[in-house]
């Protein structure tokens, strides 16, 4: 509703936030020199989604907001991974 | 779920209606990014080894640098939609028009990293390309694709930027009313999202 | 956000003059009634020539050789075809129709969220019907069938870049429309008017909004690539450049599948309307189709491989697939079992509408258990592609969407036009055309198993005696049709004008405004009390 | 449902037959309960309606069973054609290629033939080759089907044939203009039979008598190459060229984007079969025809000349 009271989020925990996605780029930059084969993609992905879930919760203010939308977000990333893992379904196997 | 809409008649000002219907693109958004993903996904698993060798070809130190300054403009919008809700229109002018830039800058590097590469004949159709090898050839091709699109998001963007500067400078966005700025907002984080995924998947892989 | 001046009330929809007289008046009003309106009108022109496309198909067809056209017309009839009646009419269908004209008076609300976004949908569709029919002109028709399979899409000497490009665009009203609606539903219900007070067909608008807003952008983009694989040759589906072609299927069907859904999930939306309001008697098991919509939305998701059995995909996919395709049967099954529940002891009006929602339960029917035969392995490999697909689908599609549309517009007509349609002359309609329907389609079943592949077109002598029986039932069909949209278009016009606000002792909100409505529906917003259909 | 002659004919019937079964009692049981109702609750014979409660148990009842019935037919449809996918290790071996719009079998031996002929009762193992585009390789009398997908490795199909007999062979997938007429057959043979024309000395000379009709040989490869498809013999154009009256004649092509004159001749035709995108004619597509290089033989091709010969003599 627009009579809502809006969150404010302040300067500094936008300022913080940044921070930690600076933090997060330069370990996912730093752990590509580590030979781990097939976990160096699993790690870089890791660090991407913490980054997203930064992103998504505190810029795009998710926490802040109707739940309703956390909800409906959650449900789009879990569908596309479910699309991603029945189609794994036919190349894993081919 | 949300209470029940009372009377909203349509000449009422819904604000969260725009959201919602917001957040309903940023989801068909993700949906196509997220099948080009998928793309990735299967050609990656189909030719590792040209994957790698793909991305051994482009350039590490333009990616961090476009990371970090798309980082720090989804920063910026932020704190501009902090400025407007506490009324100081000066502010959010000066953090928008900092993202603003930042987007210009980041299709500036976009541009030389891409000449560079198609000096090198290194783009679909290419000659230099053809003669690598299938993986390779789906690596380039998937590569100037996401990117593509997404420099195409960037470019849509700066244009949903100019226009929200301006209506914040004739004041039609204010303290009470800043809709448009705010979905321009998520609409940019969105574009970050997504280049948080790229980033890794073409050029950190080695 | 309106050209309202509230002036106006009282003035129906119809008659009520904004800043534009004439066609303009309608081609620029964002009253939701009007561009349900302009959507049907826009649909029926284009199902005219599909419909003829069709028509001319079965005419090729009645002997084996060339008698009417050649191969390279009858290729670009059945694609132009395919993708008019898929892209134009049954996606859209009743959401576009229906949807935007009913979906805010049955919630009570004074328009959709977006009026203006709402206009725009119909004007990006126009524009991409015809980008798609431009292609007349720069290069022929495509003739990739309406699935622009890879790798014969960019290697075919026709230019298909217009008709990719309409259909893209196509998908981007479909999108907005989508969005309009999930808005309008969370955001606009009436007073009173909880999740589980909302009647059946918003809540099927509400299903398929969600397919369209989370399915369509995969098609956008799936063309797009196609688009630049043929321009730029960039290697993505392309087996010389080592694409995958299979791929691009993965991709179209996740798309398409979920598409099906959403052409018939509001056409089953329509039928739980009618069924109670004709019986005189509450929906039978309101949360069971409320919760089977949603079901059959979600898992429609993940059987989109069961179109490509034969592909060449691992043979564990196709298990896993065909496996997921019998589950999304069940909650068909179940709504069909609530319907016909919804009848015993009621008090059944036999009218035109009713005749149509029952029909459309009986081919619905014969259309999926059909599809049951196509979700199973073994069967699958032999129909696959044949004839045996052609009949399933124009009997789930023109049986399942056609019909609920039918059946909704005799249903709703006399609340769209304030008129009333000659129902001697629809019912005269109904018979030959379900007569017609039959005769139509039940012998490609035959074919199918016979071994007649789809998209041919000659075929060997062997084939024939089916094919005759089919074109004639053809032409019976096309007799019904004509009745039944003569009727309705002249009685839009010189029909029995009627006032009456509630001609079938409907329950839903809808009933409650003017007849015909006025420009906002509703001087005051009703209050919601009761849950939709209580009969006592 | 039709004749059916290899051994996964009962395995695909059977699962159809379930569901049909299935599928009728459900159709005639509701159609008739429909029926009844409109009958026995019409508006004139029941005036007034009697409120129904919902009832849970009816509910999962016919949750329930439906999803067993759906179990049972996944069941069937999964055994009727898991042996499909499972391939023998022994049998006779045939390379299937599929072009636009024809097709062609390879057996192990280097024997080729435009028809698959196969022994009765053994194992014959098809591998799925398609050059252009995809195609299909469905034979109804055998319930198989599978793409034929270019670029695709170990894309296989198998059967073993019961009844001695000729099947058609259709292609399945759309695959353009002529996708109607890609029709071939499949020739069950006593197994003796078969070995005798496999290992038919004959047959793989290429030795010509010196009496034959040489056109007339060539008019029977170009038919059985699939050539007609694209090349019409009677002057109008399809896909490709007529190959009426063009022999001796000076025609224009496109070399490399550049519009040349050239004559029709032994040289160009011989060019033409082996790398067709080398010289355009006008008004044609470059990418339509692929190379025949190690199909024709320049043996081959000299009839094929002969034949274009006597098109341009008549
Ligand atoms: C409105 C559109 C629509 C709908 C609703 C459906 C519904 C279903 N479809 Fe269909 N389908 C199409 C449109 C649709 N389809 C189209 C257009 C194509 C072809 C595309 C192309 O290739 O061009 C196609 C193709 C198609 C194929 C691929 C065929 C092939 O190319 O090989 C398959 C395979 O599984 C399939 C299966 C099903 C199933 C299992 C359902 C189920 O959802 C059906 C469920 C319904 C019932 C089961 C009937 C009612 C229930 C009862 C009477 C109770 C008794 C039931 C039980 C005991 C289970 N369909
Ligand atoms: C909504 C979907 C829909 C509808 C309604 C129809 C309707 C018809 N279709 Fe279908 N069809 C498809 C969707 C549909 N089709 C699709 C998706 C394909 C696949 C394409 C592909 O393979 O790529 C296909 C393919 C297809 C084929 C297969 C081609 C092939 O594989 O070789 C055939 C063959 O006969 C056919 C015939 C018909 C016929 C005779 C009708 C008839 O029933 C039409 C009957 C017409 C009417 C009932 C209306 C008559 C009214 C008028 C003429 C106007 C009068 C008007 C006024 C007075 C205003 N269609
Ligand atoms: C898929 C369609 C197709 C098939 C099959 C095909 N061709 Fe062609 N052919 C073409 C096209 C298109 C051209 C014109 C463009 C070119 O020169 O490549 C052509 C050109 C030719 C030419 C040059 C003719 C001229 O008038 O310039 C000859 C000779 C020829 N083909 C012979 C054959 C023979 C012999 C076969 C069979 C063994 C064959 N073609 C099969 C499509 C086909
Ligand atoms: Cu080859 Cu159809
Ligand atoms: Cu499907």
């Amino acid at each position: 509703m627009s009579e809502e009271k809006h969150h404010i989020s302040s300067y500094k925990s936008h300022l913080l936030v940044l921070l930690a996605l600076l933090i997060l780029t330069a370990a996912s930059v730093a752990v590509t020199s580590v030979e781990m084969g097939a976990y160096n993609t699993l790690v870089a992905m890791l660090l991407a989604g913490a980054k997203a879930t930064l992103v998504l919760l505190w810029f795009m203010h998710l926490r802040f907001d109707n739940k309703i939308y956390a909800i409906f977000t959650a449900f789009v990333i879990v569908l596309f991974l479910l699309v991603l893992f029945v189609t794994f379904f036919d190349y894993s196997y081919r | 779920m949300e209470k029940n809409a009372e009377h909203t008649s349509h000449v009422h000002r819904d604000d969260e209606a725009d959201k919602l219907g917001m957040w309903l693109f940023i989801f068909t958004e993700l949906l196509l990014f997220g099948m080009l993903f998928l793309m990735y996904a299967v050609y990656r698993y189909r030719n590792p080894v040209a994957f790698q060798l793909g991305g051994e070809e482009i350039d590490v130190v333009i990616g961090v640098i476009n990371t970090v300054i798309l980082l720090i403009s989804s920063a910026t919008v932020a704190m501009s939609i902090t400025a407007i809700q506490r009324g100081k229109k000066t502010q959010a002018l000066l953090f928008l028009g900092t993202t603003l830039i930042i987007a210009v800058v980041f299709l500036v590097n976009k541009y030389f990293e891409w000449g560079t590469k198609i000096e090198y004949g290194f783009y679909p159709g290419g000659e230099a390309l053809l003669e690598l090898g299938h993986g390779t050839v789906l690596f380039f091709g998937l590569y100037y694709i996401m990117s593509g699109i997404h420099a195409l998001h960037i470019i849509i963007g700066i244009g949903l930027f100019i226009y929200v500067f301006q209506q914040i400078r004739a004041e039609k966005i204010h303290k009470t009313d800043y809709v448009w700025l705010e979905n321009t907002g998520l609409y940019w984080h969105l574009v970050d999202l997504i280049w948080i995924f790229l980033f890794p998947l073409f050029y950190l892989i080695h | 956000m309106s050209e309202s001046t509230t002036s106006s009330k009282h003035v129906s929809f119809l008659e009520y003059k904004g800043k534009y007289k004439g066609l303009l008046g309608w081609i620029f009003s964002t009253d939701h009634k009007r561009v349900g309106l302009l959507y049907l009108y826009t649909m029926l022109v284009f199902f005219s020539i599909a419909a003829t496309l069709g028509l001319l198909m079965k005419l090729q067809m009645l002997a084996p050789g060339h008698t009417l056209m050649g191969p390279q017309t009858y290729n670009a009839m059945f694609t132009v075809h395919g993708i008019i009646m898929i892209f134009v009419i049954v996606v859209p269908g009743l959401p576009a129709v229906f949807g935007n004209f009913f979906l805010p008076l049955m919630i009570g609300a004074k328009d959709v969220a977006f009026p203006r976004l709402n206009l725009a949908s119909w004007w990006i569709y126009v524009i991409g019907i015809l980008v798609v029919l431009s292609s007349q002109f720069i290069g022929g028709w495509p003739d990739t069938g309406w699935t622009f399979y890879a790798p014969y899409s960019f290697q075919t000497p026709v230019n298909i870049v217009p008709a990719l490009v309409g259909a893209t665009i196509m998908g981007f009203s479909s999108i907005l429309t989508g969005i309009n609606f999930i808005v309008t539903i969370h955001r606009m219900r009436a007073p009173g008017m909880t999740w589980f007070k909302m009647p059946l067909f918003p809540w099927t608008l509400y299903a398929t909004a969600w397919i369209q807003v989370l399915a369509t952008p995969v098609i956008g983009i799936t063309l797009l690539l196609t688009l630049m694989e043929r321009l730029l040759g960039v290697g993505i589906f392309d087996p010389r450049l080592g694409g995958d072609p299979i791929l691009y299927q993965h991709l179209f069907w996740i798309y398409s599948h979920p598409a099906v859904y959403i052409m018939i999930l509001p056409g089953m939306g329509v039928i739980s309307e009618i069924i109670p309001v004709f019986s005189r008697k509450s929906i039978y098991g309101y949360k069971a189709i409320v919760l089977s919509s949603l079901a059959i939305a979600f898992v429609g998701y993940f059987v989109w491989g069961h179109h490509m059995f034969t592909s060449g995909m691992s043979g564990r996919a196709l298990y896993a697939f065909s496996f997921l395709t019998f589950l999304v049967a069940i909650p068909s099954a179940i709504k069909v079992f609530n319907w016909v529940s919804t009848m015993h002891k009621g008090s059944l009006l036999l009218q035109t509408p009713f005749y149509w929602a029952v029909s459309f339960i009986f081919v619905f029917m014969i259309g999926g258990l059909t599809g049951l035969v196509l979700g199973s392995l073994a069967t699958n490999v032999h129909v696959h592609d044949t004839y045996f697909v052609v009949a399933h689908f124009h009997f789930i599609v023109f049986g399942g969407t056609g019909y609920s549309f039918m059946a909704a517009i005799h249903y709703w007509f006399p609340k769209m036009f304030g008129r009333m349609y000659d129902r001697s002359w629809a019912n005269i309609g109904w018979v030959t055309f379900f007569a017609g329907f039959l005769s139509l389609y039940t012998p490609m079943f035959v074919l199918g198993l016979q071994g007649m592949p789809r998209r041919y077109y000659d075929y060997l002598p062997e084939f024939h005696a089916w094919h005759i029986f089919s074109t004639l039932g053809s032409i019976l069909m096309i007799a019904g049709a004509a009745i039944v949209i003569i009727n309705l278009v002249r009685s839009s016009r010189h029909g029995q004008k009627t006032s009456e606000k509630n001609p079938w002792g409907g329950k839903t909100l809808e009933w409650q405004a003017d007849t015909p409505p006025t420009l906002e529906n509703w001087e005051e917003v009703p209050t919601v009390t009761q849950k939709p259909y209580e009969y006592k | 449902m039709i004749l059916g002659a290899s051994t996964f004919v009962e395995g695909v019937d059977n699962a159809f037959m379930l569901i049909l079964g299935i599928s009728f009692f459900f159709l005639i049981g509701i159609t008739l309960t429909i029926i009844l109702f409109i009958y026995r609750y019409n508006e004139k014979r029941n005036p007034k309606a009697t409120p129904v409660k919902d009832s849970v148990t009816l509910e999962v009842t016919w949750t329930v069973i439906p999803i067993i019935l759906v179990l049972g037919m996944f069941y069937y449809g999964y055994v009727g054609w898991i042996p499909m996918k499972r391939p023998p290790s022994e049998g006779v071996m045939v390379t299937a290629n599929a072009r636009m719009w024809s097709f062609n079998f390879r057996y192990e031996n280097g024997r080729v033939s435009d028809k698959l002929y196969v022994p009765k009762d053994t194992a014959v193992i098809v591998n799925l080759n398609a050059l252009d585009v995809l195609h299909s390789f469905y034979i109804p009398a055998f319930r198989i089907k599978e793409d034929m997908v270019p670029g695709l490795a170990n894309n296989r199909s198998w059967f073993e044939a019961t009844k001695v007999g000729s099947y058609t062979i259709f292609c399945a997938e759309y695959c353009g203009l002529q996708h109607s007429y890609m029709l071939s057959e499949v020739v069950v043979m006593e197994q003796e039979d078969f070995w005798n024309w496999y290992n038919d000395p004959d047959a793989m000379v290429e030795e010509i008598p010196e009496d034959a009709n040489l056109a007339l040989l060539g008019r029977q490869l170009v038919q059985a190459k699939g050539c007609v498809a694209c090349h019409s013999l009677d002057g109008s154009n399809l896909v490709g060229p007529s190959f009426a009256g063009r022999f001796g004649e000076t025609i224009t092509v496109i070399t490399g984007g550049q519009e040349r004159e050239i004559e029709y001749n032994e040289e160009y035709i011989t060019r033409s079969i082996y790398e067709p995108d080398a010289d355009i004619s006008v008004g044609f597509r470059p990418g339509q025809m692929l190379s025949y290089e190690g199909e024709i033989t320049e043996q081959e091709i000299e009839l094929i000349v002969e034949f274009m010969k006597s098109l341009s003599e008549e």
